[in-house]
């Protein structure tokens, strides 16, 4: 592709920002579904798709991803019944909670990865809001905690030193906290999703963590040399 | 938040403004996240170390309080509240593993409703989540319509007789809140209530086993059912020297601990306890002074149980006639004495005898002194708290039709619904159409015959199902409610069933983990939608009275956390010298069940069923310490130590069935057939066979239990308002025992 | 201190709550136990009895499964306990056959990937829901467990005899038997109908000692007699050469 | 050599192969879907058929050191050319033996451990240590054939060197394990039927050892100058078939004090399974052979040395399968069959280890080399110098170091094996010659 990312030339706030509203963008696309929601996806994979083409061709996939879901109409209520049963409950049951915990060793939630989940966060600064009802290793709480890293690092700018501390955190979560389970978890999302949409979704999210942690891994290097 | 100065590249820009609208650039995250903030105090200092945190076991009626160590917001471990008098520092093997349920992945998480209209268990009802607006909406929505066509009776409410669900139906106008006391206590029930506490008083569950020194148990299993309060005080009892004779088909674990057991023949422990009696009033080894002082009827009693001598009982009940009348004597003259009863014992609703039973365990009690004495039975000791109708006052109800679909109108003494009849009155519609039901935290296998009641509910037009797991019946809801668990309520609660003095435990409960709504918010919620706000209690009232509760108490909540959790009123015991009954005396001759036009006086009833040549085993139904009813079969750890139910056949019956251990047999019955592993012992009656219950869930959103062992319940015959009406018990129980069954292997 | 642990056959209610809090506070997987209730039968209807006896580590004095453990994955500590070390341990399962009590148990169940292990108690060495102490004993509810020093339980579970004569069985099981153990058991039924069998006083890990013991000294022994009949057959076939020479 | 022109993987090596395929197959999927999954193993039976299987496989590879020890510690010089098939055979089986234990370990990913946390209390640890080096001394012992086709002189100085060396520690090293495989169950009193539960278990395993080394001596070899078809003079076995009268005459007697020492000698006669499989071992697996081999006509007649070589070899395995196993009272209620992997794992295991034999066989100088290991001789001074320096440092490990008396034990096994190697001929020669110039220098 020629209009890749060139990490050398491109001002690198710039690709954290559009790495922020990658992880914002998917993180709406897993909220669950309303009338407005269906009617603004198309924008918001748009979007998406524009920035993704731009992280090179490890993102080839992603892009094509992309495309199916655009491509494909599915109605609000399939959509739903598919959320539904796939994250929430659903007969004969759950099938794909995207929690973390779910997904380790003990069959309960809370579990160690939310534990380890929200010490990062507190370390971070973050606390829960008091609104929220959810467990810290809710697939939505880990992509908003990236979100956040990436601001954080926006807000640092330039200074090399801090902002390559942060990827380094971002990494560091990525890789150890999300990557692990989200691989686990998309290969149940494909295998019960009747209706095809959160196979890709779930399929693009793992891409697009993938494809963000090379990124990271490259620039890591790059900012310490 | 803070990049709204970012600006991008022209190119960029014009992508994006193809795709959104420009606002949507944004990295706005409160829309639908924001689920984490800034905070300099979690950097600062993060979650370490544990938190105490106290509250009372849901799991069963004792109401252990607990002691809950939360780390990272996550409770890892429970203790008992050593300052609490039922826990007394201890949990039950179900408490201790019920931090399960809490963090359980199948639990009910968002309001939910259905999309599929082919509803039937295992058919996917194809869930949505909506939120509780919506849920609360539809709910109103229909049952408003429901009203407005069918009137207020055509729904029915399945749930437990808390003060709110009586309310929730005497507002919109039904008499049918369906209560499970007849599968439950319902004869205990109103035994008490005749002779003892007076009508509407209820029945007290206490028993000051510790301290008595005869204890005599008709199908009684308190400890073998971890009533971890009971199995101390049967141990420390045992220790200090008291005799313990357990009459039981089955070699239960009290039992087991028992001087003696007598395999007595199933649902004649009537006969022997009239025998006893006539024993203990021929022989005069009553205790004259409380007779005399505390009690009316004897003398009508005395000429009652002639007829029943205990040759006459061994003829019936297979136990000797010189045993009947050597523990009668021990039992009057070893002080103090108790015959201990729980729910389901002898007493319970398991015979057609059952309440006649019950009865007799109160006259044992009285003739040897020991109701409200130490080392007997002992009314409740409720701390003395305003009443919520002190404060909260509502307009008068509507006068609604009085007929029950369940047909209870014409008990006049239980009105608390019944699980038996209810499904075949749906079913025949009579007296009116049913149309709507609301159901909490009940689920099919809790009531005789499920299938019946299967197919009534599939009748109807709308359910909704407020509960915590996705049970088997939440299958066929078509909206669901969830509920949290006990881990996330909050408030104070009475130490009630149990207690020797009264107490009460603080609640403090974790944020709850998903969007679950406590039923009591939900009723309110429905009603005030259903137009009905006169009927939602006042904010500002309920304020008062929970003002009212701390002064009556003298303390606060903080001051209850700094001293262990407890709250602990006078502790000294003073007997009661006036009962709740019309008289003011314990009425051995009850004139309430007179003025009902019953016979006040136990006589002797015949089982309903006996064993035959074609079903030629009787049904015993018993509860494993390790279960709760149908409420802790998704909890991993109990299932690992046993994996589904038995049913317990004698070694020698079983040889010649050619029966082996762990063979798996059908167990049937006129009823119904369900296939069970067999277990082979000694202890247990010949004629008999004995099921464990728990199992069965057919639901498969609670994964664990899900298609583990069978449900005993399918055996059991459901009926209709006439046959129930054929017997004469006052109580109308289920009469779960009154099976006989033919086994064969599988 | 020597840990120890009381257990009270005759109070049990065979309820498990020791297993489920063992289970949690050691953080053993499914399908895994360490301590479990069996329920005996004896006698025949309408005389029939039933007891409950808790299984689990007796933390023998002697122990053999530790003389048994080719890496040292068990061990014996200071305060009595015998503790397993997970990552010594190579899964031969020879501590199984050497546990005079049937203790130990493999985790069947689990795939290589899964890291099967031996389950055994450990009182509580390692407990990872930040409680102290003995898991089982602080969940019993009916005091059928009790925990304290060794010399302490000894005294309290003489004195229960004394108590009532009559009703106990005059005997601590594992004051004396295989060398002695730090769980002791009170019975109101002979220990034989709890499967506490008759295992004798003394340890069995003094016999496979002795015979360990002789190995080396009759190697030694072994390498002179062969070094001898190889000189021995050597010169003579040297001599009988020599001869033909 | 060998006739080349057969080729390699026809008819019933094609079905050993395919056999060897399958076993390894399985033994993968074992190594990965775990114990529970693959075997039938239980809490009841925690060692099934490898465990047995190793149980008879170690004694029977006896005929390993046993062979050795009669070339070379009691000079036979006439069994020469059975050394080289019956080292291999030896070598291929205590490969196989470990391959098993390999299969059975729980957990096989950490059998370095081994080495590395030594419990010298242990009979396992001795068991396992001795089985490896064990191993690689049978290694050794086979390399002169190796060095010889690719003709590697200094590997033969080396070998001819310190061969004597070599084989002295296998001969002690077998001697400690074969034993100690019957020390193994001296923990389990209680459990063995009291017909085989005997103090004198570890002497037991290592006499019968002895005799079924001897047995598997004339087995492997008849069977492998079969395979190749050359001749062999079946008359050269009557000396081991002497030796084994006297052998197992030896472990009889002793089987018959130890009962009565024990006062079980009735037991034998009880009529339960047990006691028909003991009286089945007694004398098909000992009496029966010991009375062929006594008789001149069985001594020289080729089936009749294999028949009664056959009779001990099943006697040597009934009677381990008897402790482990049919005498064995589990230690819960259970029951234990192999399951079919575990079959195929064990058979498959078996026949490459046949396979194995024939290719080396095949391509390597092992059958007909007469004049195979001969071993330099005066090398006495030093060699008793090196034991006296191992003995030391064995002993001080030993009493010093917990830590290191583990290894102190195999250090000390090493001394003796030089101290047996010092004390020959030659040493003694120059020994007398030193001795006689120091007198004539006087």
């Amino acid at each position: 592709m020629q209009n890749n990312i060139n990490y050398r030339s491109r001002d690198s706030s710039e690709i954290t920002y559009l790495r922020a509203f990658a992880y914002r963008t998917l993180a709406h696309c897993f909220i669950y579904p309303s009338k407005s929601w269906i009617s603004e996806l198309p924008g918001w994979l748009n979007t998406l798709s524009s920035i993704l083409e731009d992280f090179g061709p490890s993102t080839e996939a992603v892009v094509k991803t992309v495309e199916e879901i655009r491509k494909e109409k599915y109605s609000l209520q399939t959509l739903q019944i598919e959320y539904t049963r796939l994250f929430i409950n659903g007969a004969p049951s759950v099938l794909a909670p995207p929690y973390a915990s779910a997904y380790s060793e003990e069959r309960w939630f809370y579990g160690p990865p939310a534990i380890r989940a929200l010490h990062t966060y507190q370390k971070a600064g973050l606390a829960f809001s008091p609104k929220s009802r959810e467990m810290p290793d809710y697939l939505l709480v880990e992509l908003e905690f990236m979100i956040h890293l990436c601001q954080n690092e926006m807000k640092v700018g330039k200074s090399y030193g801090e902002a390559s501390d942060i990827r380094e955190e971002q990494h560091c979560f990525l890789t150890e906290q999300l990557m692990p389970w989200v691989s686990v978890w998309r290969g149940y999302v494909e295998t019960s999703d009747r209706a095809g949409f959160y196979a890709k979704l779930a399929a693009l999210i793992n891409e697009w963590l993938k494809t963000d942690a090379v990124y990271l891994e490259n620039t890591g290097e790059r900012s310490i040399a | 938040m803070g990049v709204k100065d970012n600006t991008l590249s022209r190119r960029d820009f014009l992508k994006f403004s193809g795709g959104l609208l420009a606002s949507s650039f944004m990295l706005d995250l409160d829309s639908d996240l924001g689920f984490l903030v800034p905070s300099a105090e979690a950097a600062a200092k993060p979650e370490k170390g544990e938190k105490k945190l106290y509250g009372e076991c849901g799991i069963c009626s004792m109401g252990c309080a607990y002691i809950a160590y939360v780390q990272n917001g996550r409770i890892v471990r429970l203790e008992g509240n050593p300052k609490d008098q039922i826990a007394e520092g201890k949990l039950c093997v179900k408490g201790y593993s019920s931090l399960n349920i809490l963090y359980d992945p199948d639990r009910l998480k968002y309001p939910m409703k259905r999309t599929n209209p082919q509803k039937g268990i295992g058919v996917d009802p194809k869930w949505v989540k909506i939120t509780w607006d919506e849920a609360i909406g539809m709910v109103a929505k229909k049952f408003k319509e429901v009203i407005a066509k069918d009137g207020p009776q055509a729904i029915v409410i399945f749930a437990r007789g808390k003060p709110h669900l009586k309310h929730f139906a005497k507002s919109i106008g039904t008499p049918n809140l369906i209560i499970h006391n007849s599968a439950c206590d319902v004869t205990h029930d109103i035994a008490w209530e005749s002779m003892v506490t007076g009508e509407g008083k209820g029945r007290p569950f206490t028993g000051d086993y510790e301290n008595s020194r005869y204890i005599l148990s008709f199908g009684w299993d308190g400890p073998g059912k971890s009533k971890n309060k009971w199995g101390r005080a049967i141990n420390n009892a045992l220790e200090k020297g008291a005799k313990l004779v357990v009459f039981d088909p089955r070699l239960s674990i009290t039992a087991s601990k028992a001087h003696e057991w007598i395999p007595i023949k199933p649902g004649t422990d009537l006969a022997v306890l009239l025998a006893m009696i006539r024993t203990i009033i021929n022989e005069n080894l009553f205790d004259q002074e409380f007779i005399s002082n505390y009690t009316t009827g004897f003398n009508e009693l005395k000429v009652r149980v002639q007829q029943y001598t205990p040759e006459w009982a061994e003829k019936i009940s297979d136990v000797p006639a010189g045993k009947i009348v050597r523990i009668a004597r021990e039992f009057a003259t070893t002080k103090p004495a108790v015959v201990a009863s729980h729910k389901r014992d002898a007493g319970g609703p398991l015979y057609s005898n059952s309440f006649r039973t019950a009865q007799c365990f109160i006259i044992m009690n009285t003739l040897v002194g020991s109701i409200d004495r130490p080392g007997g039975r002992i009314l409740d000791r409720k701390p003395k708290l305003p009443k919520e109708d002190e404060f909260v006052k509502y307009p008068e109800y509507p006068k609604g039709v009085k007929e029950r679909i369940d047909g209870m109108e014409k008990y006049p003494l239980t009105k608390k619904g019944n699980f038996s009849t209810v499904a075949q009155g749906i079913l025949s519609k009579k007296p009116y159409p049913v149309k709507a039901a609301l159901i909490w935290k009940y689920n099919l296998p809790s009531f005789p015959n499920r299938l019946r009641l299967e197919e009534a509910l599939k009748t109807l037009d709308f359910i909704a199902v407020s509960d915590i797991y996705p049970t088997e019946l939440t299958e066929l809801a078509d909206v669901v409610l969830p509920e949290g668990t006990f881990f996330e309520g909050k408030g104070l609660k009475e130490r009630k069933f149990h207690a020797m003095y009264p107490q009460m435990a603080l609640v403090e409960g974790i944020k709850p983990l998903y969007d679950t709504k406590g039923f009591k918010d939900v009723l309110y919620s429905i009603l005030e939608k259903m137009g009905l706000k006169e009927y939602v209690p006042d904010k500002e009232a309920l304020k008062a009275f929970s003002k009212a509760k701390d002064e009556a108490l003298g303390t606060t909540k903080e001051e209850i956390r700094s001293n262990g959790g407890i709250w602990t009123g006078d502790k000294t015991f003073k007997p009661k010298t006036e009962f709740g009954t019309p008289s003011k005396k314990i009425e051995l001759s009850p004139s309430l069940l007179k003025e009902k036009g019953f016979d006040p006086l136990p006589y002797w009833i015949e089982p309903k069923v006996m064993p035959n040549k074609e079903y030629p085993y009787r049904l015993i139904i018993y509860r494993t310490p390790w279960q709760r009813m149908m409420k802790t079969q998704n909890i991993p750890v109990l299932m690992e130590i046993y994996p589904e139910n038995t049913v317990t056949i004698h070694s020698k019956e079983a040889e010649k069935l050619n029966i082996k251990e762990g063979d798996y047999i059908w167990v049937e019955s006129t009823t119904g057939k369900i296939k069970v592993k067999a277990h082979l012992s000694e202890g247990i009656r010949p004629d008999c066979v004995a099921i464990d219950h728990g199992f069965g869930h057919r639901g498969k959103g609670m994964t664990v239990a899900f298609g583990k062992g069978s449900n005993e319940g399918d055996l059991v015959p459901d009926m209709t308002i006439g046959e129930m009406l054929k017997n004469p018990d006052p109580a109308a129980n289920s009469m779960w025992n009154e099976v006989v069954l033919k086994i064969y292997k599988a | 201190m020597k840990k120890s642990l009381l257990i009270d056959i005759s109070k049990c209610l065979a309820c498990y709550s020791c297993t489920v809090a063992c289970k949690s506070a050691n953080g053993v997987t499914k399908g895994s136990f360490r301590t479990f209730v069996h329920p005996y039968e004896s006698g025949a209807y309408p005389n029939v009895r039933i007891n409950y006896a808790k299984h689990f580590c007796k933390h023998c004095k002697e122990p053999a499964c530790v003389a048994a453990c080719p890496v040292q994955a068990l061990y014996k500590t200071e305060e009595g306990s015998v503790e397993y070390n997970n990552k010594k341990c190579i899964g031969c399962r020879y501590c199984m056959y050497a546990c005079p009590f049937s203790v130990p148990l493999f985790d069947w169940h689990k795939s290589q990937i899964e890291k099967p292990l031996i389950q055994k108690c450990d009182f509580c060495a390692h407990r990872v829901d930040g409680g102290k102490g003995l898991a089982c004993a602080q969940a019993c509810p009916y005091g059928a467990i009790m925990e304290g020093e060794l010399d302490k339980m000894l005294e309290e579970a003489r004195s229960r005899i004394q108590n009532r004569p009559d009703f106990y069985i005059d005997h601590i099981y594992g004051e004396k038997e295989v060398g002695g153990t730090s769980v002791l058991y009170l019975s109101s039924r002979p220990f034989g109908e709890v499967a506490l069998a008759d295992v004798g006083a003394k340890p069995v890990a003094t016999r496979s000692e002795t015979s360990m013991a002789g190995m080396l000294p009759g190697v030694t022994i072994l390498a002179l007699f062969l070094a001898g009949i190889r000189w021995v057959s050597h010169r003579r076939e040297e001599l009988s050469k020599g001869k033909e020479e | 050599m060998v006739a080349k022109s057969e080729p390699l993987f026809s008819g019933i090596r094609g079905f050993l192969l395919a056999l060897t395929l399958v076993g390894l197959v399985v033994a993968v999927i074992r190594l990965i879907a775990g114990l529970g999954a693959t075997t039938n193993l239980n809490s009841g039976y925690p060692w099934g058929i490898w465990v047995f299987f190793d149980l008879f496989l170690i004694p029977f590879s006896a005929g390993a050191f046993t062979i050795s020890a009669v070339v070379h510690i009691f000079n036979q010089k006439q069994y020469k050319p059975l050394l080289r098939p019956v080292v291999l055979a030896g070598l291929l089986g205590y490969s196989l033996t470990l391959w098993f234990l390999l299969l059975d370990l729980g957990r096989p990913d950490l059998f370095y451990n081994v080495f590395i946390y030594l419990n010298p209390r242990s009979f396992m640890f001795e068991v396992a240590w001795c089985l490896s080096l064990y191993t690689g001394v049978l290694v050794l012992e086979f390399l002169p054939a190796y060095a010889e086709k690719y003709n590697r002189k200094g590997l033969q100085r080396g070998l001819t060197t310190f061969g004597i060396v070599i084989l002295s520690a296998g001969i002690l090293l077998s001697t400690m394990h074969q034993s100690s495989l019957g020390g193994l169950f001296l923990l389990m009193p209680g459990r063995i039927h009291p017909l085989w539960s005997s103090d004198l278990l570890a002497l037991f395993f290592l006499v019968s050892s002895v005799a079924g080394g001897l047995s598997m001596i004339i087995l492997i070899s008849a069977w492998a100058f079969r395979a190749f078809k050359h001749h062999l003079d079946y008359r050269m076995f009557s000396g081991i078939a002497r030796a084994s009268v006297w052998v197992l005459g030896f472990y009889f007697i002793m089987k018959i004090v130890d009962l009565m020492g024990r006062h079980t000698f009735g037991r034998v006669f009880e009529g339960s399974i047990q006691s028909v499989l003991f009286l089945i071992e007694m004398t098909i697996g000992i009496l029966l052979p010991l009375i062929m081999f006594a008789s001149q006509g069985v001594r020289e007649s080729k089936s009749g040395l294999i028949w009664a070589a056959i009779f001990v070899s099943f006697g040597l395995a009934l009677n381990r399968t008897n402790i482990a196993f049919y005498g064995f009272d589990p230690i819960r209620v259970a029951t234990y069959s192999p399951y079919w992997m575990e079959w195929i794992a064990t058979l498959g295991g078996v026949a490459g280890a046949i396979l194995i034999f024939y290719l080396i066989a095949r391509y390597f100088p092992i059958l007909l080399v007469p004049e195979a290991e001969e071993f330099a001789e005066a090398r006495g001074a030093s060699f008793t110098a090196v034991a006296i320096t191992l003995l030391a440092i064995g002993i001080i490990l030993e009493g010093t170091n917990p830590l290191w008396s583990g290894y102190g034990v195999w250090i000390f096994v090493a001394g003796l094996s030089f101290l047996i190697a010092s004390l020959e001929i030659g040493a003694g020669k120059k020994m007398m010659k030193g001795l006689q110039n120091a007198k004539n220098n006087n």
